[in-house]
């Protein structure tokens, strides 16, 4: 027989004042199980906590239910009060009289017998409390990292900073991302490769870190504190303890490919680094193109005709014999504690624009393709020239939002950082040749952040660029001319431009397969693929799931500091993660009975968390609960035919007391 | 037709690929049928399979779950093992299925025979079993579905209050003997809700409501799982026209869901998946 | 029927959505009707459909479930399965006398006070009208749950 | 394979301006197989005029083709893109069943919105790979021009991309012609304007001829009425005022499939042009 203590919190005059609390009191005296019931000007206060504690000792109760404010106010405060008074904090019950009955409803009889029934419901509930105590689980103190963007080097170099063991995954050949990729960074016009490099080689060289490029994650299991990872290793075909990068091999390999660093303006070698700057430094056979490898390939599917030539010529030239024909793809495992995923972003194809050209016309480029064009480490070196003939434009027009504020291309959001690298392209365009006459045509101007709206005023007053508020309607070939027509909004008439060069401000897409990656790693993602955070504000390089965090362009679209930002925000959550030795998990979950479990494993089907194990007893397979992934839901106790599910602190049985304590 | 199961009953017998074999023979009544277990090769010529063969043997096999077992079906028979594969209750290479492409079983009562299709099978619109290893008989081409429902769209005809009433006069009658439950091949529970003191989800006090709550648990259950067997009607000592629940539900999750149960062991139950845009009739208050 | 009749609700919450809507309308001020009681759970799924029949077995002329938005399950996907699973149990209480009417599952955010105060006031006063429930023949005398 | 009957909808213009599309069509439709069935009793679709006037009209003026392509219970063949268009559009808005009531009443009798509609080029389209050649257009430059009303907005119409259409260009290639690459293939004629303001006719016209000379196309091939007056009548005028030699011959798809397959000019009435492509083909040994 429980000895159930019933606290009434007055709140002040929050509860008290339409509240009848001696009413309260008499009635809980009645109630079942009650040994003891007290009021308290304001419970949650030191004096209000103590009368608590002492009743609880003096009157050796073993349930404590208050009547206050909401449990999502007050539960833990309470739970510590409880606790100190040498109880089980899981064995307190609260009834919200405020939030729900005395702040809601008038002053009156109902609200006082509303107060009543919502404490005799908690004491029912209360009645069937047990103790319940938190497990201890060990963690793994190793961090994953994916994605070897900015975002992702900066976690990675700051969890390596706080002591910790990082396993850096990135799936191509270097590190770098799409930073990597860019002349110069807005609004400071740095060299980005030149502050971006340091970084790289930190990378490569910190004794905590792993550095696995040309891999991908291909399977998680376990939770937070225990994630066992598959990464597939992609073969290289060359061995990098030995090679030295000295370059030799990608000098003389005789097959071209289109270079994908260089949005395919330019070429490299099949056996190549993806850029100079390339960590780590030493290059990789891309098996596809490799004369040998399809020599071999050839030779293996028995095709008849003409045979590859069977070139070799990287193996034949390279000093230290690091070119391995033997090398296989293979799957490393790796035991982490936290993950980190910074897949980043991609730019929007601009091919369903069927009225730029959808493709057809070579001197419509986007931002990304003028970026290269205008580094001094691209394909031209540095040469802003047409894709068509060389020749040097002098007339360039900017489409702005290409893939993005278009719900025609089902991409309604802002892409963020168009507006700010088309004043930066009018701006360098400038520099590269004074002649150079820009037009922006624009829906509004998003200058929004440290220093942007100068930057933007300067591409208008020193670069002249001419802003132009409308959409391009249609672009169209003439002679050596394209013809940009479109609309002036301000003017209110129409516009042509006969340009040398159009460039496509296209926007920021989610990476290839990174909704495939969420699945793997069970964390969600939105209708774009773009992943959740979870809480916009508050959390916003967390997920739902405990030990999995998220930084930069793989959340919506970011410029680069915020993506560093959230690199460090990510690996700080983690450390503070990794900063304890065991980690809490909360009892709350749910648990198979076993005996009444038929292991038809609905609740299998159900989890979305991949919490329900089958385990093999001596006659039957049934189903148990990982506490680790169990977040509490109940979903599984509810769809449980044979009621063998229990969800700790919401039982069957607790609910039950709940209802049938109503309206007695 | 019968000799083909007889033969097909002693080859496996005999080669040992089964223990047993769980069919139908005569009853004593000389007229209508019960379930046989042959363990022994000489009792296949009891084996017999017609029109008074009723039963879902379905139900047996959860019994012998370890031993390799032979067992005949009909076509809802075989959709009730289907669900039971899908629920993991069986290992498909443990079961032998002896599938009957089935006309339609009658009403038989003990030494009672009539000339008419049972309900279920009036309204049957699958008479080759969706699963076997061995099919007697051949395939029988199905009939256009007719408007399998128009039980259940009468009884929605009575006002609210008339169904509220009808159904307490119903449970009035209800023994709670669970018959109900213990033929149905997809209640297998180790413990059923219904018998459970804690939490005491029904009470044995029997009361219509306390009835209802029993009656709603077992509808309920089998949501998205029922075949449509009838069998829980069939059985019923007070003539409670239980499977009129089934229906109901069976009719909204084929509506709702577009879902049978049985039709084949992977499709997920329909309460086990769902779809992110389908709004079902819920969440449609505005202010 | 009776001028003062007041209709009973019970009300499941979900503790990251419609509970934290219910506080929101509280701290707002917003008032409604006091005839509902808030069960607190964790998720709409938590909600086994047994509990609605038990509900109006006791007593209750009206429940209401009410979880997260579809897409904003703290759960990621409970209101998803707790939407089947109810729109199934309403058809079956209608089927069995009790109105659709009084069934709602209806979604409330943490931001919705107002929302909250409406939909309690609305499902109220639409109870009201409808008048006491159909009892299936007599109303069991209620044992308490309490003695565990 | 594509139908082999069809209800034919020719319009005002194929009985008057555009008599030319009409006669090709039937002509090469005819030694194809293909039966077009001319509507009965037809009416005017509306054109450019009644939308601008009355919604309701709109839609009931093609309505009466529908209904009559119903009563013949084929699918209805259009050449004029501007009937095309009408149709579509009525068939989108009668949808909707109280409008399909509504205008039910008002053409009297039945109307279900069943029958589709599809435009000759579709259906010559699908019979490029069997098309009988005798006098293949080898050499010939042609820019293919589909105007607004054949592909604009594609998700009513449902023909074509409305920025970079293809079906045409497939047609005229199979005909061993070249078709051009371009951007103007969706651009506006003027359509309608030529009455009230010439200008703009000339401005836009201008536009499109000069593009597909500078091209190097020898002809325009169009699918509509509208913009083969547009473009074939005001030549000389723009000549005049850009001081631009466009002069392009401007031939209906129809015309050079005949051609193609080996009907004579005269057949095809390739004199009704007012830039006449006679010489041009002459040159060309196509004529």
């Amino acid at each position: 027989m429980a000895r159930i203590g019933v606290f009434i919190c007055h709140c002040g005059t929050n509860i008290a004042g339409t509240v009848n609390i001696a009413e309260v009191l008499e009635a809980a005296k009645q109630m079942p199980n009650v040994a003891f019931v007290d009021d308290n000007k304001y419970s949650c206060s030191e004096p209000g906590q103590a009368s608590i504690r002492d009743a609880i000792v003096a009157n050796r109760l073993d349930r404590v239910v208050i009547g206050s404010c909401s449990p999502r106010m007050h539960e833990n405060t309470f739970r510590r009060t409880v606790a100190s008074a040498g109880l089980n904090p899981y064995l307190l019950e609260i009834a919200n009289l405020r939030e729900h009955c005395s702040w809601v409803h008038g002053d009156g009889k109902e609200t006082t017998d509303k107060a009543i029934e919502l404490v005799r419901k908690a004491v029912n509930k209360a009645t069937h409390y047990e103790a319940l105590f938190p497990k201890q689980i060990g963690l793994t103190k190793r961090a994953l990292v994916i994605g070897g963007g900015i975002a992702g080097i900066q976690a990675a170099l700051d969890i390596a900073n706080s002591g910790y063991e990082v396993v850096l995954v990135e799936r191509e050949p270097s590190i770098g991302g799409r930073m990597a990729q860019l002349d110069k960074t807005f609004p400071t016009l740095d060299c980005s490769a030149c502050i971006l490099a340091p970084k790289m080689v930190d990378v490569g060289q910190h004794p905590n870190i792993t550095l696995l490029t040309y891999s991908e994650v291909q399977k998680v299991t376990g939770y937070v504190g225990n994630f066992e990872v598959e990464i597939l290793q992609k073969a290289k075909k060359v061995d990098h303890k030995t090679c030295t990068g000295c370059g030799t091999c990608w000098q003389k390999c005789p097959e071209k490919v289109p270079s994908e660093f260089e949005v395919e303006m330019g070429e490299r070698t099949a056996i190549y680094i993806p850029f100079a700057q390339a960590v780590p430094p030493k290059p990789v056979i891309d098996v596809d193109n490799c004369r040998y490898t399809k020599y071999l390939r050839f030779v293996e599917e028995g095709k008849e005709g003409k045979k590859p030539p069977q070139c070799r010529i990287c193996e034949r030239l390279c000093p230290t014999g690091a070119i391995d024909w033997e090398q296989q793809d293979q799957v490393i495992t790796e035991r982490v504690g936290a993950i980190v995923v910074a897949i980043g972003y991609q730019t929007f194809d601009p091919s369903a624009y069927g009225e730029y050209g959808g493709g057809r016309y070579p001197d419509v480029v986007t931002g990304l393709e003028l970026e290269r064009l205008m580094c001094a480490s691209g394909p031209t070196e540095g040469e802003v020239v047409r894709p068509s003939d060389g020749a040097h434009p002098k007339t360039v027009v900017f489409a702005s939002c290409v893939g993005s504020r278009d719900d025609r291309m089902g991409r309604s959001y802002c892409s963020k950082v168009c507006c700010m690298y088309m004043a930066k392209h009018a701006i360098m365009l400038k520099e590269h040749d004074p002649e150079v006459q820009c037009y922006i045509f624009y829906i509004d101007i998003r200058a929004g952040g440290k220093d942007f709206e100068e930057f933007a005023r300067r591409a208008q007053e020193e670069a002249g660029a001419i802003y132009l508020r409308g959409r391009i309607s249609k672009i169209y070939e003439d002679g050596k001319k394209l013809i940009v027509c479109g609309e002036d909004s301000l003017m209110g008439r129409p516009v042509e431009i006969a340009a040398d060069l159009v460039v496509l401000a296209t926007g920021m897409v989610p990476s290839d397969g990174a909704a495939e990656l969420a699945r793997t790693l069970n964390i969600s993602y939105d209708s774009n693929n773009f992943l959740i955070e979870a809480h916009v504000k508050l959390r916003p390089v967390e997920t739902q799931t405990d030990g999995i965090f998220l930084a930069g362009a793989c959340i919506g679209p970011r410029d680069i500091p915020e993506s560093v930002a959230q690199g460090s925000a990510a690996a700080a959550k983690l450390a503070t993660l990794f900063s304890q030795d065991t980690l809490i998990t909360d009892p709350l979950t749910a648990v198979v009975d076993a005996a009444w479990c038929v292991g038809c494993f609905l609740c299998q089907e159900v989890c979305p968390f991949n919490a329900i194990d089958s385990l093999v007893t001596d006659t039957r397979t049934v189903a148990v609960v990982n506490e680790g992934l169990c977040k509490g839901c109940g979903l599984c106790v509810a769809d449980c035919r044979g009621g063998a599910i229990k969800l700790r602190g919401f039982s069957d049985q607790q609910l039950l007391a709940e209802v049938s304590a109503l309206w007695r | 037709m019968i000799q083909q199961i007889k033969d097909k009953a002693k080859e496996l017998l005999d080669s040992g690929a089964v223990s047993c074999v769980i069919g139908y023979e005569r009853a004593s009544d000389g007229l209508t049928a019960r379930p046989l277990f042959v363990y022994e090769t000489e009792d296949v010529e009891k084996l017999i399979f017609d029109e008074t063969c009723t039963h879902n043997l379905v139900k047996y096999l959860l019994n012998i779950k370890d031993k390799p077992t032979a067992i005949v079906v009909k076509p809802c028979d075989a959709r009730a093992l289907n669900v039971l594969l899908g629920e993991k209750q069986h290992q498909r290479e443990k079961v032998n299925i002896i599938g009957e492409a089935c006309p339609g079983v009658v009403e038989t009562s003990w030494n009672k025979k009539g000339d008419d299709l049972e309900a279920r099978c009036q309204v049957c619109t699958q008479h080759t079993p969706p699963i076997y290893d061995f099919l007697v008989g051949e395939p029988i081409e199905e009939p256009s579905p007719p408007s399998t429902f128009s039980d259940v769209a009468d009884f929605e005809g009575k006002s609210a209050a008339e169904r509220a009433s009808f159904w307490a006069e119903q449970f009035e009658r209800c023994i709670r003997c669970y018959a109900c439950r213990n033929v149905c091949p997809g209640c297998y529970c180790t413990e059923c809700q219904v018998e459970q003191v804690n939490p005491e989800w029904v009470s044995i006090r029997l009361t219509p409501e306390e009835n209802l709550m029993w009656h709603v648990m077992r509808a309920f259950h089998l949501a998205g799982r029922c075949i449509g067997c009838k069998e829980c009607e069939r059985v019923c000592p007070v003539n409670i026209p239980l499977s009129l629940l089934n229906r109901k539900l069976q009719q909204e999750v084929l509506a709702l869901f577009d879902f049978q149960a049985g039709i084949d062991e992977d499709t997920p139950a329909p309460l086990a998946t769902f779809k992110k845009d389908e709004k079902l009739g819920i969440g449609e208050w505005h202010e | 029927m009776a001028i003062d009749y007041q209709p009973k609700i019970v009300g499941f919450m979900c503790n990251w959505c419609s509970y934290a809507g219910a506080d929101m309308a509280g701290t707002s001020r917003m008032t409604y009707p006091p005839n509902i009681r808030v069960i607190r759970v964790p998720c709409s799924a938590r909600v086994d459909a047994l509990f609605i029949v038990k509900c109006f077995q006791q007593g209750a002329d009206g429940v209401l479930v009410s979880g997260c938005h579809p897409g904003d399950c703290h759960y990621s996907e409970g209101n998803y399965h707790a939407r089947r699973r109810f729109a199934l149990l309403r058809e079956l209480l209608d089927f069995l006398g009790i109105e659709k009417e009084r069934f709602w599952v209806e979604w409330v955010s943490a931001s919705e006070g107002k929302r909250f105060s409406r939909l309690v006031s609305a499902f109220t006063d639409e109870l009201s009208r409808m008048g006491p429930r159909n009892t299936w023949g007599n109303q069991v005398d209620t044992t308490d749950q309490g003695q565990g | 394979m594509t139908p082999r009957v069809y209800a034919y909808y020719p319009g005002c213009t194929l009985h008057s301006t555009a008599k030319e599309y009409d006669v090709s069509a039937r002509l090469v439709c005819q030694s194809l197989g293909i039966e077009l069935r001319e509507l009965k009793d037809w009416t005017c679709c509306g054109a450019s005029s009644a939308h601008s006037t009355s919604d309701l009209l709109s839609i009931a003026l093609p309505a009466r083709e529908l209904q009559a392509a119903e009563e013949m219970g084929l699918p209805l063949a259009v050449a004029c893109a501007m009937c095309f268009s009408r149709l579509k559009f009525a068939i989108h808005e009668l949808n909707d069943q109280a409008t399909l009531g509504l205008v039910s009443d008002i053409i009297g009798g039945e109307l279900r919105n069943t029958i589709e509609v599809v435009h000759l080029l579709k259906v010559l389209e699908e019979e490029k790979e069997d098309l009988p050649l005798k006098r293949p257009l080898t050499g010939l430059k042609v820019a293919c021009y589909y105007g607004c009303l054949l592909v604009r907005p594609r998700d009513i119409l449902d023909f074509d991309d409305e920025e970079n259409p293809q079906i045409m260009d497939h047609l005229i290639e199979a005909l061993g012609a070249q078709s051009i690459d371009w951007g103007f293939k969706t651009e506006c004629c003027g359509a309608s304007l030529p009455l009230t303001r010439k200008d703009i006719v000339l401005t836009l016209s201008h536009r499109i001829l000069h593009q597909a000379k500078q091209l190097g196309a020898d002809c325009l091939a169009v699918a509509c009425p509208m913009c083969h007056s547009n473009l074939d009548t005001t030549q000389r005028e723009i000549e005049a005022k850009y001081k631009d030699g466009v002069g392009l011959p401007i031939l209906y798809f129809t015309q050079l499939v005949g051609l193609a397959m080996g009907f004579s000019p005269k057949q095809l009435l390739l004199n009704k042009h007012l830039t006449d492509p006679l010489p041009m083909l002459k040159e060309k040994e196509l004529a």
